[in-house]
């Protein structure tokens, strides 16, 4: 087990090279240039200069990305080009809003879409089935922002049950906390519902024509313990996946509901950034999310040890 | 449309429980002891040097933590603010004096060097401090509250520069700030204006948080403008960046929030309905939008081809599609805005009437114009500068112009503006950006009319001597006759080799809900004077 | 025995498919069971045989199938009128069933103590610890070794046999009246086949439980039957005593079905058709390394697996050398070596004198064409997307045959394989799995190859398919002189095709010889001890009679 | 068996692909054919846009800003007076190409890539990290940077949205090679002596043919969606463009005031994108050899 997660450890330094350079080059390569930004309306070429040499951005390029490369190691992402702030206090600001929103969007997504899923592919067929199926497109097929407007239209402005934008940090009251976070949560699940119950459902229908399921009714079991004992444990190596796979999805999904419930997380920083050339920032967050997309992964791959005794590392 | 729904309870059937409890939640976490006024401005603050930046924003910013010397009433005459000033018999020396109780947020008192050393440094960044120091033959301290400003040979623009609000305002900041090198950080955010800046809850893009500066002594004529009492009567100012224009709305009817700094026109009706929010244009002068081309490169760089695509815009249609109400926005035709002293709008007649295709396809033709395109930069990421762009391609197209648009944010706009390449290669031919009027208002502060080629002038690079040698006469003369002709001269000189393409002038809708009273008017939003109700 | 009341009764069961134009699938089959007896539906794939055992337990898959007519009578209560709720009490405890693959019918996540003790938990108040002590108990009478560690294992973590001894322990645990096995033993090797007939029969014995035995293996059914069903297509064709059916068939279905079993006895020796080597392997070893752990390249390498270890054996023309083992031998390895597929770490591998153990893919091209390959899954082993044709010319084409003349030979081909000459622009789906088998092996001939080997190439096949195809290998080896290396798990298959044996053991040779020594008259224990536990092994199926 | 499958590199992004294709299932046949008509009605609207428009879409009129539904304008005017049935209608036309475009340019560079790293063990190692590293980038960040960093038009946008998909593609049509390739039937190519690219083309190629398409229906529909979103975040093509994405994206601030300025083109965009999806289903039910085993 430990060797195995050393090895997908090494495995990622790889992964985690190939994402720095092709961030690097990206944001190298492309026209726009940070030091104009920063220079203002009235700046002249001297002064566009000056500011291009003191941000290191008129050295070499393999210069460049081996003094990132060398201070991330240290671990140093560096000073934000545009606000001057540390790239990584920027980063730990806005960490708490998008790990809430996140945490808050898996747990409803897991509490919906899972026993909808295997409702669904009990009753394959059935009204219960289509219905579940059918609304899980129409998750996929709206775009997340019209969701999150929808929501705030409905439950924000018509009914006044929930707040219609902001985010509150845990630490000024459980309340808050939770009541703003009912909304993005709603909305940024609603993609990751349709695609876990739908995982669910096939991962499920897949289990249940199983030599072991039918053994288990045959032992004159309760449908209950059949479905949820016997064949969600068995399906739960797809699923689990799938909300590995969801991550990327719920980045983009991030973005979007960041921007329309106004909440000062991750997502709206990179947008930021991007739209301001914030190289280290941008360079920062991609590594970031890319690691993390790394880390997840491996996570869930180990849980697939928990959850299935044959898959040893 | 719709009508807009505020008091309306819809009915839900059932889960009341849930909304009471809702409800219940967010007013107690509302109840504050302090009064804080939360605010949402134009735009999220980045940078933090109002002087190396030109950006707006961060001049709101300035205005918070730092003073300058001067101030602007309501009439943009300048009056004493931490300084008065007298001018030697000759009009070659000037010498300030600082007020008492002065002092820095860190406690130690502003001194005359301070002022020396952060006049200094502004009159590197900013084009008027530039032409003030070209003029200036020495800035020596009389004793600590006291400094003398030497010319170098006669130049009447001396106070209107230190006490101008746009673009780059000369605010006072220590010494050891001042005297950071070109291009580096400020080391802090220290000044001795009427707020503290608070670094500790500084979020870039997200919010920041202003405190009162308890010990900052204010002056005693009535707030006006930039001049006058900057006395503060609330706690804390926060300014929160929100990306989305419907949120906005929703957070001051919701009462998340009590002022917006600019409203969008559009969604007015939302706010008009609303009878706990007011509505109100605070700037009176406003802004101007205004149209750059390249004077490098074909086809613009010939000046009968940049005239037949002034005739060929209607303010009318640029002002109707980016503002729609017409109660903000009007039509004018000078270089230098309208509504205040300096404006002239001779030769621009066809832009306040409609436009003027025929004459513009004439002169086109004349210029034997080869259809090589006019390359537009268009930002699509900021809802004030995104419609213009569309509006002057089609009537560019009009007029016989072919035009290439090309998509892009705005700070893309920003760095590839600096390009002086052949717009078929990275370059550009024309781009479209918004003014405060009063970084407009004169030949001197214009940053538009300077014309002194690759060198010096704005991006576009102009280079028409006469048109330098008309600001050199203004920035030189105080007789007010001489400048008015001076000002109408620059005007149609201006218009014939088009240093601009003014698109017309609008102005700011402020909201702000209605336990916030006392707004202080101006060409800023004031948060000293501003008062809220616990 | 047939005065009692029976355990299990079924009348009359009509079973069809669940759609708007039901297809019958059981036509009215009646059959029971008294108590302590064994009765064997036997027959065919596709004759329904597992459908009736599923539709007794109330199992059939929802929305395919449904009983539509006909009662099933466990101990008088008719289980088609039965409440969903009924049938689950009864499931386990007084009926119970035991499946065909031990591999994937014990939960994989769950441990074996904990499914069984659910039986008990499900149908009894008994508390925890008594229940524990049931469950263990019953692991003890079917003979598992360390029972309180088999208690906590995983299903993974044990062997097919110890499985099927669970899944007996399990079906067991509340002595039901009936127990349904269907197919138990099919996927076991014969070793552990044997003994779980074995432990079948004690517990009946011991229990006196009535048990409906299905399976398609004559040999199981003379070891194991009191009494016999054959089925076929629905129906049942013929019942009665399993020595009356065997030896005194009345129906020509059940004659023809007897007749397929191919006799445990070797055929006599044919005469020896040429001097030609075509295959000569020697010294064969292929070791597969060891797993690499994380600290492998300070450590000491672990050996390496010798899948083949050390094999050697010539094949001349005309010949069918067998190779037999059990699972996990290394016959298929041994094969794949010879192929090419994979790489031997050792030995020398030549066909018709030329090596080809050591060659490149680009070196080998030249001689691929002497030794070809029948597969085992007759449904994978040709491209679904191709036609026939497109497959049969495949091979020659790649050598410089012409379009035209390739198709000629396909067709001719499929003519001498028995298929219709129309066969060649259709697609594999069309055909059943023995013709599949057949285009196999014209695929195989059109290369025009010294050597064929067949890896299990029957084994998938029903019986009298099996014996079909089989004649038809030996009708074009007598007719073409290929040599055949035959791999195959079943003695009976190997007797009735081989003229030389070759037992593999672990990877290692038990005995190499002609057929008649190796299976005749055994000399290696292991190969004795295969010998006698293949089932049925004393009767002669083909004669109708006891074996001589 | 199971561990060994899971334990080689990267297991949890390889499994998606496989995972994904399974995630579709059984639709009714009703549902396939509505799908089938509304996908055609949006396909033709697109052909026929210069005949179905009554204005020009990118023609503006700021008098007649904001306009409501009128006989003049069908569904309105737009904040530049522009009308807004004709851009609807005209937004077809991108929708599609990017939806399309992106599925069809992802299978041209992502088909060859996967059969190569699925057959050749060495490229294999090599190919794969690479693409576990472009995995890795989240796709939507990917495509704002790429689109906001060049410039925005048709093709940058295309590119944005296939660079993140297209290790999806080389990852199933490789995972598909990986298996198929075990399969006796390429084994008995390999023993008639066929050339390694024919068994690639004729044998391995067509195998992947089944979950490609599905999985093209997945990506054409998320690439319709991406443009949205990124129109939405300021980052999209330039409203001379009439797209979907950014009716809705300029239209959304009206949300309130008049719904029906993103309503038309977000139902539009949502029936295109259902329609696609549900046709990925049905394709996914045609194709897919285990239901066809089922059924049979």
């Amino acid at each position: 087990m430990l060797g195995y997660f050393i090895r997908r450890l090494l495995a990622a330094i790889p992964v985690m090279l190939v994402v720095a350079l092709s961030v690097f080059l990206l944001l190298r390569l492309s026209p726009g240039d940070p030091a104009t930004i920063i220079a203002g309306e009235m700046a002249d070429a001297e002064q566009v200069n000056n500011i291009r040499t003191a941000l290191g951005l008129n050295e070499p390029l393999h210069t460049q990305f081996f003094i990132w490369i060398g201070n991330l190691l240290q671990g140093d992402f560096g000073t934000s080009l545009i606000s001057q702030t540390s790239v990584m206090s920027m980063i730990s600001q806005r960490l708490e809003p998008t790990i809430s929103l996140a945490l808050a969007a898996i747990t409803l997504t897991v509490l919906i879409s899972v026993p909808l899923g295997v409702i669904a592919a009990w009753k394959q067929g059935k009204w219960i089935d289509n219905l579940v199926m059918s609304t899980s497109v129409v998750g996929f097929s709206v775009p997340v922002f019209v969701i999150g407007y929808i929501l705030i239209q409905v439950f924000a402005i018509e009914l006044k049950w929930l707040p219609v934008q902001g985010y509150r940090s845990i630490d000024d009251g459980i309340g808050e906390f939770i009541t703003r976070l009912i909304l993005p949560a709603m909305t940024l699940s609603s993609v990751y519902i349709a695609l876990i119950a739908r995982m669910t459902r096939a991962s499920m229908l897949e289990v249940l024509g199983e030599d072991y399921i039918r053994t288990a009714r045959a032992k004159g079991l309760g449908q209950r313990i059949v479905l949820f004992r016997h064949a969600l444990r068995n399906a739960a190596v797809p699923i689990l996946t799938v909300v590995g796979a969801g991550f990327a999805l719920m980045v983009s999904g991030v973005v979007v509901t960041e921007t329309v419930f106004n909440i000062p997380g991750l997502g709206r920083l990179i947008v930021d950034a991007v739209l301001s050339r914030d190289y280290p920032v941008i360079q920062a967050l991609i590594l970031l999310t890319a690691g993390l997309y790394v880390v997840i992964n491996l996570l869930i791959d180990l849980s697939y040890a928990i959850t299935d005794p044959r898959i040893r590392y | 449309m719709l009508k807009p729904k505020f008091n309306r309870r819809s009915t839900g059937l059932g889960m009341l429980a849930v909304a009471g409890m809702a409800s219940a939640l967010s007013f107690a976490a509302n109840v504050q002891a302090d009064t804080t006024v939360r605010a949402v401005m134009h735009a999220a603050l980045r940078g933090l040097d109002p002087v190396a930046s030109s950006a707006t924003i961060t001049k709101n910013h300035g205005y918070m933590i730092y003073d300058t010397l001067l101030g602007l009433d309501e009439n943009y005459a300048p009056q004493p603010q931490m300084a008065d000033w007298e001018v030697s018999e000759d009009g070659m020396t000037y010498t300030f004096s600082l007020r008492d109780g002065l002092t820095w947020h860190d406690g130690t008192p502003v001194t005359a060097a301070d002022c020396i050393a952060s006049l200094k440094r502004w009159g590197t960044f900013d084009a008027g401090g530039k032409l003030l120091m070209a003029n200036t033959e020495s800035l020596t301290a009389v004793d600590d509250k006291t400094f003398e400003l030497k010319l170098a040979k006669p130049f009447g623009e001396v106070i209107s520069l230190i006490s101008k609000p746009s673009s780059v305002p000369a605010f006072m900041m220590p010494e050891a700030v001042a005297s950071v090198p070109n291009g580096e950080p400020l080391p802090n955010q220290i000044g001795s204006g009427p707020f503290k800046f608070v670094a500790d809850e500084f979020q870039p893009g997200v919010k920041v948080v202003y405190e009162k500066f308890d010990e900052y002594v204010p002056r005693t004529e009535a707030p006006e403008a930039t001049a006058g009492s900057k006395e503060v009567y609330v706690d804390r100012v926060e300014w929160i960046n929100m990306p989305d224009v419907q949120t906005t709305i929703n957070a001051i009817n919701s009462g998340d929030i009590d002022y917006i700094e600019r409203t969008p026109y559009d969604l007015m009706p939302l706010l008009e309905a609303n009878p706990e929010v007011h509505t109100a244009v605070n700037d009176p002068l406003g802004w101007m939008s205004v149209a750059r081309m390249n004077f490098l490169h074909a086809p613009l760089n010939d000046a009968r081809i940049r005239r037949a695509a002034l005739l060929a815009v209607s303010q009318e249609d640029v002002m109707a599609a980016m503002i729609g109400d017409p109660r903000f926005y009007e039509l004018c035709a000078s270089v230098f805005g309208c509504n205040h002293p300096r404006d002239s709008e001779v030769d621009g007649e066809s832009l306040t009437s409609g436009g003027d295709l025929e004459q513009a396809k004439k002169l086109l033709e004349e210029a034997g114009y080869d259809g090589t395109p006019v390359v537009i930069l268009q930002p699509t990421d900021v809802a004030t500068l995104a419609p213009q762009p569309i509006v002057v391609a089609q009537a560019l197209r009009k007029a016989g112009f072919k035009v290439e648009l090309r998509p892009m944010d705005w700070q893309t706009v920003v760095s590839q503006r600096a390009s002086k390449d052949l717009p078929s290669e990275g370059g550009w031919g024309m781009f479209i950006t918004n003014y405060s009027v009063d970084a407009l208002w004169s030949p001197v502060v214009n940053p538009l009319l300077i014309s002194s080629g690759e060198t010096g002038s704005y991006f576009g690079w102009p280079d028409i001597p006469e048109m330098e040698k008309l600001r050199a006469d203004y920035a030189a003369t105080t007789d007010e006759d001489a400048r008015a002709q001076l000002v109408t001269d620059v005007q149609k000189l201006a218009m014939q080799e088009v240093n601009t393409i003014p698109l017309g002038q609008f102005k700011l809708v402020n909201a702000w809900r209605d336990d916030v009273s006392d707004i202080v008017q101006g060409p800023l939003t004031a948060f000293w004077g501003m008062k809220k109700e616990d | 025995m047939s005065t009692e009341n029976p355990v299990l009764k079924v009348d009359s069961l009509v079973v069809e498919t669940d759609a708007k134009d039901p297809k019958q699938i059981l036509k009215g089959i009646s059959f029971e069971i008294q108590p302590g007896e064994t009765l064997c539906l036997v027959g065919e794939s596709g004759s329904g045989k597992s459908v009736s055992s599923l539709t007794t337990m109330g199992l059939l898959p929802e929305g395919a199938l449904r009983a539509a007519g006909g009662r099933i009578l466990l101990d008088g209560e008719d289980l088609l009128q039965a409440s969903p709720k009924r049938i689950s009490e009864l499931r386990g405890s007084r009926m119970a069933m035991i499946f065909q693959e031990p591999m994937t019918a014990l939960n994989p996540v769950l441990t074996v103590g904990r499914q069984l003790d659910e039986v008990l938990a499900c149908h009894t108040s008994e508390p925890a610890a008594k229940r524990r002590e049931i469950v263990l108990d019953a692991l003890e009478q079917v003979h598992l070794p360390d029972i309180e560690r088999m208690y906590d294992s995983y299903p993974h973590q044990l062997s097919g046999g110890q499985r099927q001894r669970i899944m007996i322990a399990m079906a067991l645990l509340l002595k039901p009246k009936l127990l349904i096995a269907d197919e138990p033993t099919t996927a076991l090797d014969v070793t552990t086949q044997h003994q779980i007939l074995k432990l079948i029969r004690e517990l009946q014995e011991k229990h006196g439980t009535a048990v409906l035995f299905i399976t398609h293996d004559m040999g199981v059914v003379a070891d194991i039957a009191h009494r016999v069903c054959v089925m076929h297509f629905g129906v049942i064709v013929e019942q009665g005593e399993v020595k009356q059916i065997l030896s005194n068939p009345q129906k020509q279905y059940t004659r023809d079905l007897l007749s397929a079993v191919p006799s445990l006895t070797p055929r006599e020796p044919r005469p020896q058709r040429g001097p030609r080597l075509v295959l000569d392997v020697a010294e064969l070893v292929k070791e597969y390394a060891p797993k690499r752990g994380l600290l492998s390249w300070i450590k000491k390498p672990k050996p390496g697996t010798k899948a083949v270890n050390n094999i050697s054996f010539k094949l001349y023309e005309g010949r069918t050398l067998g190779i037999v083992g059990e699972s996990g031998s290394g016959k298929s390895t041994l094969a794949r070596c010879v192929m090419r597929l994979i790489d031997p770490t050792d030995g020398v591998i030549r066909v018709d004198g030329q090596q080809i153990s050591g060659l490149t893919a680009v070196g080998l091209k030249p001689h691929r064409h002497r030794i070809q390959m029948i597969f085992q899954d007759p449904y994978r082993s040709l491209n679904p997307r191709r036609t026939v044709g497109d497959s049969l010319i495949e091979g020659p084409m790649n050598y410089g045959a012409k379009r035209e003349t390739a198709l000629g030979r396909a067709a001719e081909l499929l003519q001498l394989v028995g298929l219709p000459a129309d066969a060649i622009n259709r697609f594999p789906h069309q055909f059943s799995g023995g013709q599949r088998q057949r285009i196999a092996i014209a695929r195989a001939l059109a290369m025009e190859p010294d050597v064929i080997v067949a890896d299990e190439a029957v084994s998938a096949l029903d019986v009298s398919v099996q014996a079909q195809v089989l004649g038809l290998l030996d009708d074009i080896q007598e007719r073409l002189g290929i040599a055949v290396l035959f791999i195959t798990h079943d003695l009976r298959v190997a007797a009735q095709i081989c003229d030389d044996v070759l037992v593999m053991q672990r990877g290692k040779v038990v005995e190499y010889g002609p057929a008649n020594d190796v299976l005749g008259n055994p000399t290696a224990e292991y190969t004795r001890q295969l010998i006698e536990v293949a089932p049925g092994r004393s009767w002669d199926f083909a004669n109708f009679s006891p074996a001589g | 068996m199971h561990a060994q499958t899971v334990s080689t590199e990267m297991p949890a992004s390889r499994g998606i692909h496989k995972l994904m294709s399974k995630v579709f299932r059984v639709r009714p046949k009703t549902a396939t054919i509505v799908a089938a008509t509304i996908l055609l009605l949006i396909v033709l609207m697109a052909i026929f846009a210069p005949m179905i428009a009554t204005h020009d879409p990118v023609e503006i009129s700021p008098a007649n800003r904001l306009k409501g539904m009128s006989a003049e304008h069908l569904l309105g005017t737009d904040a530049f007076g522009r009308d807004l049935f004709s851009r609807v209608v005209y937004g077809a036309q991108v929708s599609l190409t990017v939806g399309l475009g992106v599925a069809f340019l992802c299978v041209l560079i992502g088909l060859p890539l996967g059969l190569l790293t699925g057959y050749f063990r060495t490229l294999d190692a090599i190919l794969m990290r690479f693409m576990d590293g472009l995995m890795a980038i989240p796709g939507i960040l990917a495509a704002i940077a790429i689109v906001s960093l060049t410039s925005a038009n048709l093709w940058t946008l295309m590119i944005a949205i296939m660079v993140p998909e297209i290790p999806q593609i080389v990852r199933l049509v490789r995972s598909q090679v990986l298996a198929t390739r075990e399969e006796a039937f390429v084994e008995a190519a390999v023993l008639m002596g066929t050339p390694t690219r024919t068994i690639l083309w004729r044998h391995l190629m067509p195998n992947t043919f089944a979950p490609l398409i599905v999985q093209c229906t997945y990506i054409c529909a998320a690439a319709i969606l991406t443009e949205a979103t990124l129109s939405f975040l300021g980052v999209g093509l330039s409203s001379e463009t009439p797209t979907w994405g950014n009716i809705m994206s300029e239209g959304r601030i009206y949300f309130q005031l008049n719904p029906s300025m993103i309503l038309w083109a977000g139902l539009l965009l949502s029936l295109c994108i259902l329609s696609v999806n549900l046709l990925g289903d049905a394709a996914r039910d045609a194709l897919d050899p285990k239901m066809k085993r089922r059924e049979g």
